[in-house]
């Protein structure tokens, strides 16, 4: 059931091919997807697996928002989101967005954004399985490709 | 009676996932508070952000037997 | 057997899996992935069907170019590209591109050349089907969203 | 003999998806040339991009027998 709707959070293998079919359609020429998935090394650190908790109803909530805000900011952008949740192992998929527009620059701006706001508001968190022990992962907004030895001044 | 829940590593922490408060009405500052004096190994509950009825809600916001409150503390969701 | 490669041009019905499932890999956490469809109204003109064709083998080669330029430029970035020719209904998937890499931010930005450069330099041509005529497109690259009224001078 | 392939809008003003020249070796330029005066009503050869054995090429540049010659009209794909 919950598959039909265009934002979801499950416990099942996710495929991207129901998100895209949702979102294309005869006035859109254009369809970005984002595809996260569990990857092995994290600043040389070699992953096992994850494990994802959601606050459900209100992932699903925030889900629909960001849908909403997506399709309120482009009128003629179609939006769907899933993204899974307990134990992931190496590339599995955790989250897939696909956002259709007219044009490719609104399905990128789209599909970006979703994936920002997606690690901003939506209560979802991810456990971290080492060889050696494992941890739950605080915020991890990637405001930047340069969080290591960027040029920023005042960065914590 | 509120409903207090705790995720990811509050959960852990708490031991618990969840929590009762037999009140009929607060504020989201008073649960914290609360919260802070029954589970006190859980820091997360000083700067978490508070849900009630599965919304962001602020310290001052009123809280009514009924509600479901939740703390949640920074996503890694994505 | 062209499937196999991560790049090329087919008269078959294009299916983004198995190019998303090439470029997936441990040391990848994210993959974008850019489809563009048969856009039913191009400014308020309907089209009924397009046909594509291509310069084979070069535009065969000219993916290539692109797929190596991507991973010359992101080393852990990872690119599968293909392109549909003959005739295409309205919703049927021109073009796939998937790209793969341990962050986000490559994986935008690979997918985002990838289309840019397939309309500058890869040898594909398409044909308008209208109710009413038909006509062969030229340069198409979408500098701006805002061609139409946009501030630019100069324009033509 | 040197194999001249037209595409798309070029290759139905032309009637022809190909045209042999019977010449030993020439030049980019001379091959628009003479492609102009065989097919006037391509104007499109003045304009098009020319590739040589499926590559780019210059004006300037040799075309020998067993070369494969391509107007690039521009492209529209994606």
């Amino acid at each position: 059931m919950e598959q039909r709707h265009n934002y979801y959070i499950t416990e099942k293998p996710l495929d991207p091919s129901p998100l895209i079919q949702q979102v294309i359609r005869p006035e859109a020429g254009a369809v970005n997807t984002f595809i996260g998935t569990v990857r092995e090394l994290t600043e040389g650190k070699r992953t096992v697996a994850l494990t994802y908790e959601a606050y459900k109803p209100m992932a699903e909530k925030k889900l629909e928002q960001i849908v909403r805000e997506i399709e309120t900011e482009n009128k003629d952008s179609r939006v769907a989101i899933a993204h899974r949740i307990g134990k992931l192992d190496i590339s599995d998929i955790a989250v897939v967005i696909a956002v259709s527009s007219p044009h490719r620059d609104a399905s990128y701006r789209g599909s970006r954004y979703a994936i920002e706001r997606i690690k901003e508001i939506v209560p979802i968190w991810k456990k971290e399985h080492w060889e050696d022990g494992s941890e739950w992962i605080g915020d991890q907004l990637e405001q930047t490709a340069y969080s290591v030895d960027g040029p920023e001044e005042g960065r914590t | 009676m509120i409903t207090i829940y705790f995720f990811a590593g509050m959960k852990e922490a708490a031991g618990t996932p969840q929590m009762a408060w037999e009140i009929e009405d607060t504020t989201v500052k008073d649960i914290r508070k609360k919260v802070k004096e029954t589970y006190p190994q859980l820091h997360q509950a000083e700067s978490a952000m508070v849900a009630v009825n599965e919304e962001f809600a602020g310290e001052g916001d009123i809280v009514q037997t009924g509600d479901t409150v939740a703390f949640i503390p920074p996503v890694s969701g994505g």
